[in-house]
C-alpha cells in the first residue's frame, strides 16, 4: 500500500502498523520495550503484586527456600524475597529516571554552548571530561558518594552529575559537525542572534542524537546504583533494593542459600537488559546503514 | 557478438518502511544496451537516473535493499546475473575493470600501491610475483605516474587525487579487460586534472581496443570522449546512439531538454525553464515515463511507448520519435 | 597534555577527600575520644594546616615518590600499591585477552553476515553480557563451581593456602609458578585464576563484540571493500582487508576498554577476595582511608595514561598514515 | 559608473592546521569591488580559496589581514553583534541547497526567517511578504507548512535564495549555487538570479568552478589561482583573448557540451600546489608552460591592459600568451 493511503486510516489501525513497522525494523527494541512496561507495571502497582510486606520481619522463617508461602524464599532477617524483588523496581526507575533527566539538563546545555562558543570554555571542559574518562565510572561514582554523603537523593544526584558528560560530549560533537555544515552558516548570514541559533537551530537537530542515548544511559544508571547498594554505599539493607539484597546474599552462596541473592539479581538483569535491548534497537532504527541488509 | 548485451534489466530498492508497508522502488525500468569492442559509450543522465546503479547491477555490486529482479546481462555470451560470487569475481577486475569516483578512498588504505596491483594480478593469473611486479611498473608507467619505479612502494594516503585516479586506472588495465566501466571517473577531480585523466583513458582505451562505459553526468565529457551515449531517465534509457547523431539531431523530448539547458545552449530568459521533477520511482506513472515534464505528452503517453529505431540508427523511446 | 591531567587529578581527589563528607579524625579517634585527642589527631595528619598548605605538602610529596601512608593501618601506601598492582595485573592480563580473543573473531564473524542467525544470537548475548552484573556473575560461578559441584576452589586468593607461592619474577603466581617449575603452585594458581578471569572475560567481551561489529560493518560499507569487491579479490582477500582495515580502531577500543575494566575487575576482586589493588582501592574509598585513596586514584590515572601511550604505539606501527612513520 | 557596493583590499586569509605552526594559505592578498547591479563572476579550481573569500567578504569568518569595506563602511573588525544589523544588507547562498537549510523547520518560517529578525512585522504582514517571496522565486506556496526534506534540490535552492533576498540587500553574494543541481534544475535557478539581478540592482558576488555558469551570468569575472586574483577581466575579453597562461589553460580545459565548439588542448602538467607550502614568487610558476627563472622569485602585480582588464604576470609582454605560441 503506498504511503498516501495512510491518512485514511484510523488512528488504532495507524498505530498499530507503526507499532509493527517498528518492531519489524527493530525486534530488538519491541522486546525492550516489553520487558521495560512489565517492570514500569510491577513498579507503580507492586501492592498489587506483593505477596508480604516487603520489609517486615518473620523470625520463625529465617533462609527457608522457596516454598508456596514464599516464592522466592526469605532472607536472614526472615522477609519475603518476592516482595521485596517486587518493590526493588520502584528504586530501579526511581534513581534512573531522574538521574538521567539530571543528566540530560546538564549536558545538554553544556554541550550546546561549548561546541558553539568554543575557545577556552570548551577547552577546558573537554579536559575535564577527558580526565574523568580516566577513571572506571563505578570508581568515580563510589568515591564521589562516599564522599558527599550516602543517602538515596546524594546517589540520585551524582549519578545525574556523573553522566551528564556523555550527553555533553554528544551534543558537543554534533554541534561540531553541525556548526561546519551550511545551514547554521546560513543562520548566522541571516543575522539571526546567538540565543536563536542555539534554539531554533541547534537544538532540535541535536537532541534526537542525545534522546537515542537516554535507554542506555538508564540501564548504566540502575547497574551502578545497584553496584553501591552491593558495595554498602548509598542505599543500606534492610531496603529492599536489588543491589543490597545481592549483598545480603553475597555470603550465602557459598553455604547453599542461593535464593537470596539470584532472585534480585535476575531482576537486576532484566531490567537493565531490557533497557539496553532498548537502547541498541533505537541506534538501528535511527542508523539506516545498520539495518539495511534485511 | 555484442562485448555486452543488456536486455530489459530491471532493479528494484525494496524494504518495509517504519509503518510496516512494503515499499518497492523502481529504480532500473528495462534497460537496454549493446556495446561492441572499442566502443566508448557515455551514459548520462540526472541523479538519481540509475547510471550508477547499471553499472553496479552489471557486475553484481549491488547493496541491499538493491536487487536484480529481472532482465539480462549477457557479457561476451556468458550470462552475469546467474552467476555465483566466486564466478563473478574471476570476470570482475580481470575481463572487466572499474575506475570509480572516489580514487582515495577506494584504494585500500594499508597496501602500498604496487602491491595492490601485483595483487590484482595475481588473483587473476599464476603469474609469478616478479612477472606481477614487472607488470605493475610497466603499467604504472603507461598510465602517465612518474618514477613507478619509486612509487611501487608509495601508500595511498601519499597520492593526490589525479594521481590516485591513475592508480585506478592502472589497476583496471592489470589484466587487459575487455570491458571498462569508469564510473564518474573525474568528478572529483579538478578541471585542469580532468583534462589529464580523460585524455589518458581515451588513449588506452584505444590501444587495448576495450569497450568502455564513462558513466557521468556531464554533456561536455560525453560530447568530447564517446563515440556513442545512452541517456537516462528515471532508470531507462530513453535515447541511444552515436554521439554525433543525437547531438545533432536528438529523438527523444527530454534528450532535447537535456541538450537545451547547457550552459551553452542556454538561452536565459527566452523559453520558459522546463524544471519538473524526476518522476517518484515508488510511483511511476502508467506509460512513459517522462510524460509529466514533456511538452509533447498527450493521452497516447499513457501507454508505454514503443523503441523507435531512426534512420541514422539511434533508438528512441517515445511515441513521437518519427514527428 | 599527561602533566596537566595528572596535577588535575591530584588536585581534584585532594579536594574530594578533604572537603567531602568523609571524617577520618572520627573514625581514627572513635566515638570515645575528647576534644584533646581530637585536635592531637588532626595536628597528626596535618589537618590543621590551611588547606593549599597541605596540597602544596601532599603535592611535594609525590613528586618525591612519596604517597604518604595510610591513615588507617599506617602503612606506606606507595609499597601497599606496588605489591598489589602486580596481583591486580595478573587478573585484568588474562581476563582482558581472553575477553579480546573472544570478542574480536565473534564481532568479525557477525559482521560479515549481518542479521544472520550467528549475529542475532551473539547480539543477544553480548548485549546480556552489558547487564549482567559482574559481582553477581561472580557469585553465581563460586555456588555452581565451589558449592555444587566442587570444581573451584572458594574464592578466597589467589593460590591455596596449603601452597606456598613462588618466587617474584613477573609477579603472576601461575607464570612465575611455570618459571620455578613449581607445578604445585602453578596448578594452584591456575584453579584460583579460571573463575575471576571468567567473569572478568565474559564482561569484557560483550562491548567488545558489540564494537569489533559496528566497527567491521563501517569497513565492509566503505568505499576500499566496494572496490576490493570490484576488482574481484578473492573472500579471504576481502576478509583480510576489512580485518586489517578494522584493527586500529578496534585496538583503540580496547585500550579505553581497559581502563573502564578496571571497576568490573575491583568487584570482581572483592568477590574472590582477591587481595589486589582493586579490593585495595574500595577498601580505601568505603573506610575513608584519605591517603591510599589519592594514591590509588592517582596510579589508575598513571594506569589509564600508560595504556593510552601503549595504544599510540601499536597503532603507530601498524597504520601508515600515522605520523611516526 | 556604478556605485561601489562591497571592496576589499589585500584579502588575506590563514587557516591553522591541526597543532602545528604550519597554515593553509587560503587567501593571499586579493583586491576587489562589487558594484550594484553587477554580476562579478569569480571562477576558480579547488583550493583556490573562492570559498573562503566569500565567507571573508561577509565576516563569516575572519579575515587574517586587508580591509573589507561594506556601503562605504569599514566592517572589517566589526563584532559579530555590530554586524548583526548589517546582515539585512548582506546576504549569501550557498551550494548545497540539501545541508543550507535547518531540516526541522518549515519552509514558510524559513523564508521568513530574515524578516522575521531584521524588520518588525505584525504576523499577517510576515505571511503576506513570505507568500509573495515564495511566489517571486516561483515556489508553489503549499511548500510552505512542508519542512526541506519534502522538497527537490532545485526547490530548495528556491527557498535559500528566497530567503536571500528577503530583506531587500544590497549584496548578495553565491557560492556555487548551480553546481549541486542537476543540468534541466540549474537552467531555471539562473534566469531567477539574472531577473533578481535587474529587479534589485543588488551586487552579486557568482563564485563557481564551472566556467560554462560564469560565462552565462557574469558581467566581469576574476580568475583565482591558490588565493591570487590573476585575471580580472570583462567576459567577453576572457573568453576571447584571455591573457594569463592560467586562464587560458582552464579555459581549454572546459569541456562544452557543444560538438562545434572549438577546443584547443592546452594540458597542464601536474596538479594544484598544496595552499600550505605555497610556491615562491608567481604561485603558477610551477605549472606554467611560459615560467622563467624570473616567475620563482619575483610575485607579479596585477597591470591594467586593457579598459578594465587586469593580469597579474610577469611574462605578459614576452612568451606569456602560450595559446598564441602554440598555434604559431
Amino acid at each position: 500500500m503506498p504511503p498516501s493511503v495512510t491518512h485514511q486510516l484510523t488512528w488504532p489501525r495507524r498505530t498499530a502498523n507503526r507499532v509493527r513497522g517498528l518492531s519489524r525494523l527493530s525486534p530488538t527494541a519491541a522486546a525492550g520495550v516489553v520487558i521495560i512496561v512489565c517492570f514500569g507495571v510491577l513498579a507503580l502497582f507492586s501492592e498489587w503484586f506483593m505477596t508480604h510486606d516487603p520489609v517486615s520481619s518473620y523470625p520463625d522463617r529465617i533462609l527457608q527456600g522457596p516454598s508456596y508461602e514464599h516464592w522466592f524464599g526469605t532472607d536472614g532477617n526472615g522477609m519475603d524475597i518476592f516482595s521485596r524483588v517486587i518493590y526493588g523496581a520502584k528504586f530501579g526507575f526511581g534513581i534512573a529516571i531522574p538521574a538521567v533527566i539530571i543528566a540530560v539538563l546538564i549536558g545538554i546545555p553544556v554541550g550546546l554552548i561549548a561546541g558553539y562558543r568554543g575557545g577556552a570554555l570548551d577547552e577546558i571542559l573537554m579536559r575535564i571530561f577527558d580526565g574523568l574518562r580516566v577513571f572506571p565510572s563505578i570508581i568515580l561514582a563510589l568515591a564521589v558518594v562516599a564522599a558527599t554523603g550516602q543517602s538515596l537523593l546524594n546517589v540520585v544526584l551524582v549519578l545525574g552529575f556523573l553522566d551528564s558528560p556523555v550527553f555533553a560530549r554528544l551534543v558537543r560533537a554534533e554541534v561540531l559537525a553541525l556548526r561546519s555544515s551550511n545551514f547554521v552558516e546560513s543562520a548566522i548570514a541571516a543575522g539571526n542572534p546567538t540565543w536563536r541559533i542555539l534554539f531554533f537551530h541547534l537544538l532540535p537537530n541535536t537532541i534526537q542524537g542525545a534522546m537515542a542515548q537516554t535507554a542506555v544511559r538508564a540501564a548504566w544508571a540502575v547497574r551502578i546504583s545497584a553496584t553501591l547498594a552491593f558495595l554498602g554505599i548509598g542505599i543500606q539493607a534492610p531496603t529492599p533494593e536489588w543491589g543490597a539484597m545481592i549483598r545480603q546474599g553475597a555470603e550465602f552462596m557459598v553455604t547453599g542459600q542461593w535464593w537470596v541473592a539470584i532472585f534480585p539479581g535476575i531482576a537486576l538483569i532484566f531490567l537493565v537488559f531490557g533497557l539496553n535491548l532498548l537502547g541498541d534497537g533505537i541506534q538501528d532504527i535511527l542508523d539506516p546503514r545498520r539495518r539495511a541488509s534485511k | 557478438m555484442n562485448l555486452l548485451k543488456i536486455t530489459d534489466l530491471q532493479t528494484h530498492f525494496v524494504f518495509h518502511d517504519i509503518d510496516n508497508y512494503r515499499r518497492e522502488a523502481r529504480a532500473l525500468n528495462k534497460v537496454n544496451l549493446n556495446l561492441n569492442r572499442g566502443e566508448i559509450v557515455g551514459i548520462v543522465g540526472e541523479t538519481g537516473a540509475g547510471k550508477s546503479l547499471t553499472a553496479q547491477s552489471i557486475c553484481g555490486l549491488l547493496r541491499p535493499p538493491a536487487k536484480v529482479v529481472g532482465g539480462s546481462v549477457l557479457f561476451l555470451g556468458k550470462e552475469l546475473l546467474s552467476l555465483a560470487e566466486e564466478d563473478l569475481n574471476d570476470i570482475r577486475g580481470a575481463e572487466i575493470g572499474m575506475v570509480v569516483q572516489n580514487p582515495k578512498s577506494s584504494l585500500d588504505p594499508l597496501t602500498r600501491i604496487g602491491d595492490q596491483l601485483v595483487r590484482i594480478h595475481q588473483t587473476h593469473t599464476a603469474s609469478a610475483i616478479s612477472v606481477a611486479r614487472s607488470k605493475a611498473i610497466a603499467m604504472m608507467h603507461a598510465v602517465g605516474i612518474p618514477d613507478p619505479e619509486k612509487r611501487f612502494s608509495a601508500w595511498p594516503h601519499e597520492l593526490s587525487g589525479g594521481m590516485a585516479q591513475r592508480v585506478l586506472i592502472a589497476m583496471a588495465l592489470m589484466n587487459e579487460p575487455k570491458l571498462l566501466i569508469a564510473d564518474e571517473p573525474t568528478t572529483g577531480l579538478d578541471v585542469t586534472v580532468q583534462a589529464q585523466i580523460l585524455e589518458l583513458l581515451k588513449d588506452l582505451v584505444r590501444r587495448f581496443e576495450m569497450g568502455t562505459i564513462i558513466i557521468t553526468h556531464d554533456l561536455g565529457i560525453v560530447a568530447h570522449y564517446c563515440d556513442k551515449v545512452a541517456v537516462m531517465f528515471a532508470g531507462e534509457i530513453v535515447e541511444y546512439g552515436t554521439v554525433t547523431d543525437i547531438f545533432r539531431r536528438p529523438g527523444h523530448p527530454y534528450t532535447k531538454q537535456l541538450l537545451a539547458s547547457t550552459p551553452e545552449k542556454l538561452k536565459l530568459n527566452e523559453a520558459g525553464s522546463l524544471g519538473g521533477q524526476p518522476p517518484d520511482l515508488f510511483n511511476l506513472p502508467e506509460g512513459c515515463l517522462s510524460q509529466d515534464r514533456c511538452s509533447l505528452a498527450s493521452d497516447q503517453c499513457r501507454t508505454p511507448p514503443p523503441v523507435i529505431t531512426l534512420e541514422t540508427g539511434q533508438t528512441v523511446r517515445c511515441h513521437f520519435a518519427l514527428q | 597534555m599527561v602533566l596537566p591531567l595528572l596535577i588535575g587529578v591530584v588536585f581534584v581527589t585532594f579536594m574530594l577527600v578533604r572537603v567531602g563528607g568523609l571524617d577520618p579524625v572520627g573514625l581514627l579517634a572513635g566515638p570515645t575520644a575528647t576534644a584533646e585527642e581530637f585536635t592531637m589527631i588532626r595536628k597528626d595528619l596535618g589537618l590543621d594546616q590551611p588547606l593549599w598548605k597541605q596540597f602544596l605538602i601532599y603535592g611535594g610529596q609525590v613528586i618525591q615518590g612519596d604517597l604518604g601512608e595510610s591513615w588507617l593501618s599506617n602503612r606506606p601506601v606507595l609499597e601497599d600499591i606496588t605489591t598489589r598492582s602486580f596481583i591486580s595485573l595478573e587478573l585484568l592480563f588474562w581476563g582482558i585477552g581472553l575477553g579480546a580473543a573472544i570478542g574480536i573473531p565473534v564481532g568479525l564473524r557477525a559482521a560479515f553476515k549481518p542479521n544472520g542467525r550467528f549475529d542475532q544470537v551473539t547480539r543477544i548475548i553480548s548485549l546480556l553480557g552489558f547487564s549482567i552484573p559482574t559481582y553477581w556473575l561472580g557469585l553465581v560461578m563460586l555456588f555452581v563451581f565451589f558449592y555444587l559441584l566442587g570444581w573451584a576452589p572458594p574464592g578466597m586468593g589467589r593460590i591455596s593456602l596449603m601452597v606456598s607461592p613462588p618466587q617474584f619474577v613477573t609477579g603472576s603466581y601461575l607464570i612465575d609458578g611455570l618459571i620455578e617449575a613449581n607445578w604445585e603452585a602453578a596448578n594452584s594458581a591456575l584453579t584460583h585464576l579460571i573463575l575471576p578471569v571468567l567473569c572478568l572475560a565474559i564482561v569484557s567481551a560483550a562491548p567488545i563484540i558489540k564494537q569489533t561489529r559496528a566497527i567491521a560493518l563501517e569497513v565492509i560499507a566503505s568505499d576500499t571493500v566496494r572496490y576490493a569487491r570490484a576488482c574481484g579479490l578473492k573472500i579471504k582477500t576481502l576478509r583480510a582487508i576489512v580485518f586489517r582495515n578494522s584493527a586500529t580502531p578496534i585496538i583503540t577500543f580496547v585500550g579505553t576498554e581497559i581502563t573502564g575494566l578496571v571497576g568490573t575487575m575491583s568487584l570482581i576482586e572483592y568477590v574472590f577476595a582477591w587481595g589486589g589493588l582493586g579490593q585495595y582501592g574500595l577498601n580505601a574509598i568505603v573506610r575513608g582511608d584519605f591517603t591510599a585513596v589519592q594514591g590509588y586514584v592517582l596510579t589508575l590515572a598513571l594506569f589509564s595514561v600508560l595504556i593510552f601511550l601503549i595504544v599510540d604505539i601499536v597503532v603507530a606501527i601498524i597504520e601508515p598514515r600515522s605520523q611516526l612513520n | 559608473m556604478r556605485q561601489p557596493i562591497l571592496r576589499a583590499k589585500n584579502l588575506v586569509k590563514r587557516f591553522s592546521v591541526g597543532r602545528s605552526s604550519s597554515y593553509v594559505n587560503a587567501v593571499n592578498g586579493v583586491d576587489l569591488t562589487i558594484h550594484r547591479g553587477e554580476i562579478l563572476g569569480m571562477v576558480g579550481e579547488s583550493g583556490s580559496g573562492k570559498s573562503t573569500i566569500g565567507r571573508t567578504l561577509l565576516r563569516l569568518t575572519d579575515p587574517t589581514e586587508g580591509l573589507i569595506e561594506f556601503d562605504g563602511r569599514d566592517i572589517t573588525s566589526l563584532s559579530a553583534k555590530e554586524l548583526r544589523p548589517l546582515r539585512k544588507d548582506m546576504q549569501m547562498v550557498f551550494q548545497d541547497p540539501w545541508s543550507a537549510l535547518n531540516p526541522r523547520m518549515k519552509i514558510g518560517d524559513l523564508i521568513a526567517e530574515p524578516l522575521r529578525i531584521h524588520l518588525k512585522l505584525s504576523e499577517p504582514d510576515l505571511r503576506d511578504r513570505t507568500e509573495l517571496l515564495a511566489k517571486k522565486v516561483r515556489l508553489s506556496t503549499e511548500f510552505l507548512n512542508r519542512t526541506p526534506s519534502a522538497l527537490s534540490g532545485g526547490q530548495l535552492q528556491r527557498v535559500c535564495i528566497a530567503r536571500a533576498i528577503a530583506t531587500n540587500p544590497k549584496l548578495i553574494i553565491l557560492d556555487e549555487p548551480t553546481s549541486s543541481l542537476d543540468l534541466s534544475v540549474r537552467a531555471g535557478i539562473l534566469e531567477l538570479l539574472m531577473e533578481l539581478r535587474e529587479e534589485t540592482q543588488a551586487g552579486f558576488l557568482f563564485i563557481s568552478h564551472d566556467l560554462g555558469t560564469i560565462k552565462l551570468i557574469s558581467d566581469t569575472i576574476a580568475v583565482l589561482y591558490l588565493g591570487r586574483i590573476v585575471e580580472l577581466v570583462p567576459k567577453e575579453a576572457l573568453f576571447n583573448e584571455p591573457a594569463h597562461p592560467y586562464s587560458q589553460s582552464l579555459l581549454s580545459a572546459h569541456l562544452p557540451a557543444d560538438l562545434d565548439a572549438p577546443i584547443q588542448r592546452l594540458i597542464l602538467e601536474g596538479e594544484i600546489p598544496s595552499p600550505i607550502d605555497l610556491p615562491s614568487g608567481c604561485s603558477f610558476h610551477t605549472r606554467c608552460p611560459a615560467a622563467v627563472d624570473v616567475c620563482k622569485t619575483a610575485t607579479p602585480q596585477p597591470e591594467l591592459i586593457a579598459q578594465n582588464h587586469h593580469v597579474s604576470c610577469l611574462r605578459l609582454k614576452d612568451g606569456g600568451n602560450i595559446l598564441s605560441r602554440q598555434q604559431a
